[in-house]
């Protein structure tokens, strides 16, 4: 679907020197998406055409109301296409496709660890409301560089869910110092959680959501991974965004993250190669 | 106000309007259907396929550059069989033209294609991507020297009932010989241009931003190189020519036709606006109505006057 | 913290740091001097000059394109008589090394240019234009024909006693081939790219855009061939190089440094910002200082590694 | 010089149709400016930069105030260039290279016809106002497509100067109905103005330059024109903007227009070609 959102709400999220963006946009989209699903959104800054930068950018859907017609499109501020976005005013319309790829799919049962590095942690919001929402518990893990990025990128909305999270951070200055997947490896090391029914998300850093892949296979804790990949069209129709997994057979094959993805089953994931 | 005739004929093959994609942009027809009606397309061309599987190259394959966009995509495709038994039956209900793309490390390779696909295939024609930078070996060779794009063509030509699009190489120094070398093949189209040869490094990284170091260049950043080739061809070369290379706008396309291109695709302009082959065809459309042209196909060359 | 040692040698001229202006687009040197002081440039390059003078191509003579420009000044030049008597008296006393350009129909032109310029002419190096692609007359053909540009480059250097610099054409199936030509020809430098021959069509005028037709693109549209160009000839063949084509921001001549520029020449980037030689320079010598980088001098290539 | 003009006013100019602008400018090229003089200003919309459009655009100083160091310019909406030009904002800071070329120059005594076509008239209203106060005697002919046209480009502040005006418009909607030559023509054959000392200054459409220049010529009325070509660089250093003069050895020789001109001498240009 090829539509305009128009920008109902545009503020930096937390921090201004965390370089945060909340953009909310009343958006066609909302009413058919599901959580781990993206949009393709036209960075541009004028009324007047202009073909430098030329790409559309790929954004996680981090917030979908289908009520109110609303989708929450939470960004870094990385280069040029995101200092463009930055830009939109309210009232603004962007030019959008979506709801794109295919997102995370629900257990039936048990418990869902969500294990977020960084900015990762944007689309796995829908997810753990979804998940609360169908009654599963809902655990979340999430590392990042300090304090100020976590207390910006969401916490509060994270711990308003009323849900047990453990944090880590790179420099200590919140919760676990060090690496989010020490407190995962823990926990799957605890004798107690080994009856549980736990099955685990993720998305973050390719060489954290690999490390975490391999905790969990050997627990035998299925985990889905959020993959990331540059997009030319979005769609599947150029392939720019290939990612290798083995398949069933155990044949290497190649999967696009726009159309087959983002979300993968990490067991499936071909980590050491580039592709 | 009289209707403007839009139907295009490329070598026997009738179009409903010039406006076609572009092989490697637009999969295998369906992935933009949703955002652009199939049935309203003059034709579709296939990604290429070879005659074995090709996982292609590893990513990064994409880099965005001003007005532009490399890729190293390295022909990823299910290769012939499974083209045939999975992908063929679908395209062939597509309810508009659709063109194979084929590509090949050797003439074998490209007749093992061509024999594969003859007109009972469903297809309307055949494009031969003698011009694929990406792989390094063999692919450009066709591509860059007339003997071997002959060769080829004729290859082609002689072991299929379909026309034969010969798509050409813009990274030669002559590309009028080039297309001479296609027209005595015996090709019945000439497309023209497939992507330029570029790459991006990154300053931070100080490596090639793209795994596989060079990459093809495509975009409005091309406009200019392609349609002075599509020119000079249309001057010297008495064949139909699809015109591509950067083409986003009406106005693209309009330049496309006027300096000698019959059918127009859009490649990488699907990319910036999904729906560009749409209001490139309305916007054609309109060109002809305020100017009276009765034809689309008068438009063709007529910069050349 | 060290300053960044900026000297660069290019075959035993040195520059104090290796930014330089392109030819054709910084006239004599003095049109910038207001906004880019010349005393802070490693060096400029002047207009193309012929034997004879030339009044160029009709006008339009450029033309806007995504990212690019296209030009078709078609070398006009005041002649060599003319050069010598006005031009090379104020250009000599310029605070920076400046490199002549040269251009020609025959073998005979290039050679009468070349003796003409010597050490004792105070230029600090002789650019051979092999690549001009607006003449229609045998300019293309040293450009894009490996013997014919060693048997000119070969006659220059006989003729001067000045380094001998081979302006490449990207107008070619082989770069490398073409870089090889000119090291047989005795070249000391090799200098690429030149424009990408390209055109643009009125729409409403339904003609070309440029009086000449064609013109050459340059800009930041061409940047990514360019930089895979350097690449290619700095992999293959042993011979410093002034890389250009489409450098705007100091993060565009830094890649061309990392693919193997010794030197990085500004030429459209002008156009856009008077400034952008001096805005390259200190972005430059701030990317070294925060890599802990001595001298820009290791910079050069190192994205090959 | 490369200095940067901070927009104080930027308004349409007179009907919205005629997509007229004024744009005010605090700048220095006020203080070193001429009549017939411009600037390349860079034109773009957004702080992000983008290299499409690339080439900065002249346009003439329209206004020229040394004292309040402002600079006024006065154009047309065309295409890109100045579509994004026409969304500076009251604040915004413009790159701007000049005063560029080689404005007007004045003669010593006389009668000073200024002869326009549509919008040729910017430039030659700071011409008007010099000429006015060094004790000329001013002249306008002013020929455009209709009244309208005439009343939002500036009719008013031409008729507040106080100066013999004669209008011509293509559809006879003000004055003369017909081309802007005829009334210069028509008064140029009057016998009563042959003793005067009249010299002439024209912009317009180079067809009607080339016919103003002519019929000067053919009385001994020596006329100064002002070129309009593409520009690269507009300081003289590509020789994109070429235009054919013949010098006073009667040799066909190329000037630059952003350099040597825009303002050249009628007699000298070379009309029948295009360079
Ligand atoms: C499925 C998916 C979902 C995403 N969701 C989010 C999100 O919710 N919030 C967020 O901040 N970012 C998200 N990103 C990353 C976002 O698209 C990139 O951060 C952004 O494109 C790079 O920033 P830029 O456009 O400002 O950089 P630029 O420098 O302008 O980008 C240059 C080019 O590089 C590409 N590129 C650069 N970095 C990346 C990257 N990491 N992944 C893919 N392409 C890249 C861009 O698409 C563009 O083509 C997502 C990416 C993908 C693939
Ligand atoms: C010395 C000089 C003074 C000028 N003064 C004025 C002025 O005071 N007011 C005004 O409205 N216009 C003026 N112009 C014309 C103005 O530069 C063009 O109107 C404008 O560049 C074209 O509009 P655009 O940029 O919106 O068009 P675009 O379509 O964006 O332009 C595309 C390209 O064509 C070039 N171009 C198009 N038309 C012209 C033209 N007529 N002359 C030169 N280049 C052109 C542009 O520079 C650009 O490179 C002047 C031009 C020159 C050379
Ligand atoms: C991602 C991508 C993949 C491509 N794959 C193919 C291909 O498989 N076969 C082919 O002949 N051309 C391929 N091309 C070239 C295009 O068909 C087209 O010739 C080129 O991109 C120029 O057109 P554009 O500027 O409109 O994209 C590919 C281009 C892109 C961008
Ligand atoms: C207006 C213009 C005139 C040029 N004239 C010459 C010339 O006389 N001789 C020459 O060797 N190259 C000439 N060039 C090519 C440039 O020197 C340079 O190789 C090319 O523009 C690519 O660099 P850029 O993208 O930085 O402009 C000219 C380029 C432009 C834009
Ligand atoms: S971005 Fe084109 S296939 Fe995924
Ligand atoms: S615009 Fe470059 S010389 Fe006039």
């Amino acid at each position: 679907m090829l539509t305009e959102g128009q920008v109902i709400l545009h503020e930096p999220l937390g921090d201004e020197e965390q370089k945060l963006r909340k953009l909310v946009l009343k958006s066609p989209i909302a009413s058919k998406a599901e959580a781990g699903q993206f949009t393709a959104v036209q960075v541009k800054d004028s009324a007047v055409p202009s073909f430098d930068p030329l790409l559309r950018r790929p954004i996680s859907l981090a917030g979908i109301s289908s009520e109110k017609e609303e989708i929450t499109l939470l960004y870094r501020i990385q280069g040029r296409g995101t200092e463009i976005l930055a830009r939109a005013q309210v009232g603004d319309r962007l030019s959008m496709m979506g709801p794109l790829g295919c997102g995370f799919s629900l257990p039936a049962e048990g418990e869902l660890w969500l294990i977020a590095g960084g900015i990762g942690i944007f689309p796995l919001y829908p997810l753990a409301q979804k998940a609360m929402a169908q009654g599963l518990q809902v655990r979340l893990f999430w590392g990042a560089e300090n304090r100020p990025f976590l207390e910006s990128a969401g916490l509060t909305s994270w711990q308003a869910l009323g849900i047990p999270i453990e944090l880590s951070t790179l420099d200590g200055s919140l919760g676990h110092k060090g690496l989010v997947t020490e407190p995962v490896g823990n926990l799957l090391e605890k004798q107690e959680i080994r009856g549980n029914i736990i099955s685990a998300a993720t998305c973050g850093p390719k060489k954290m959501m690999q490390a975490v892949t391999e905790l969990c296979l050997a627990r035998q804790v299925p985990v889905q991974v959020s993959l990331e990949e540059r997009m030319g069209c979005a769609v599947g129709a150029c392939l720019g965004c290939a990612v290798a997994l083995i398949d069933e057979t155990g044949a290497k094959v190649h999967k696009k993250v726009c159309q087959d993805g983002p979300v993968f089953q990490g067991k499936e994931v071909v980590w050491d190669e580039s592709c | 106000m009289n209707p403007v005739d839009l139907t295009t004929q490329l070598a026997g093959i009738t179009l409903r309007n010039p406006i076609v994609t572009c092989s490697g942009t637009y999969g295998f027809g369906e992935e933009y259907a949703p955002y652009c009606p199939v049935d309203s397309l003059g034709g579709i061309t296939l990604k290429g396929i070879t005659p074995l599987p090709r996982l292609g190259n590893p990513v990064p394959r994409l880099a965005e550059t001003p007005a532009g966009l490399l890729n190293s995509v390295g022909l990823e495709n299910p290769g012939l069989e499974e083209f045939l038994k999975t992908y063929l039956p679908k395209v062939r209900q597509l309810p508009t033209e659709v063109i194979a793309n084929i590509s090949g490390f050797s003439l074998e390779d490209y007749v093992q294609l061509a024999q594969a696909l003859q007109k009972d295939s469903g297809l309307a024609a055949l494009e031969v991507n003698i011009s694929c930078p990406n792989v390094k070996h063999g692919g450009m060779h066709f591509g860059t020297d007339p003997g071997s794009a002959e060769e080829v063509i004729s290859a082609v030509k002689a072991a299929t009932d379909l026309p034969v699009i010969a798509k050409l190489s813009p990274n030669v120094t002559d590309i009028v010989a080039m297309a001479r070398a296609a027209q005595r093949g015996g090709a019945d189209v000439l497309s023209l241009i497939n992507t330029l040869l570029g790459m991006q490094i990154d300053i931070h990284q100080q490596r090639p931003v793209l795994a596989n170091t060079f990459g093809g260049l495509s975009g409005p950043a091309i406009k200019p190189v392609a349609l002075r080739m599509v020119w000079q061809v249309f001057a010297a070369v008495d064949l139909p020519i699809i015109g591509m290379g950067g083409i986003v706008t009406w106005q693209d396309a309009v330049e496309f036709l006027l300096a000698g291109a019959t059918a127009v695709s859009i490649g990488t302009g699907n990319f910036v606006n999904p729906q560009a082959p749409l209001e490139i065809l309305r916007g054609i459309t309109d060109y002809c109505r305020q100017r009276g042209v009765a034809s689309v196909g008068d438009l063709v060359g007529l910069a050349h006057s």
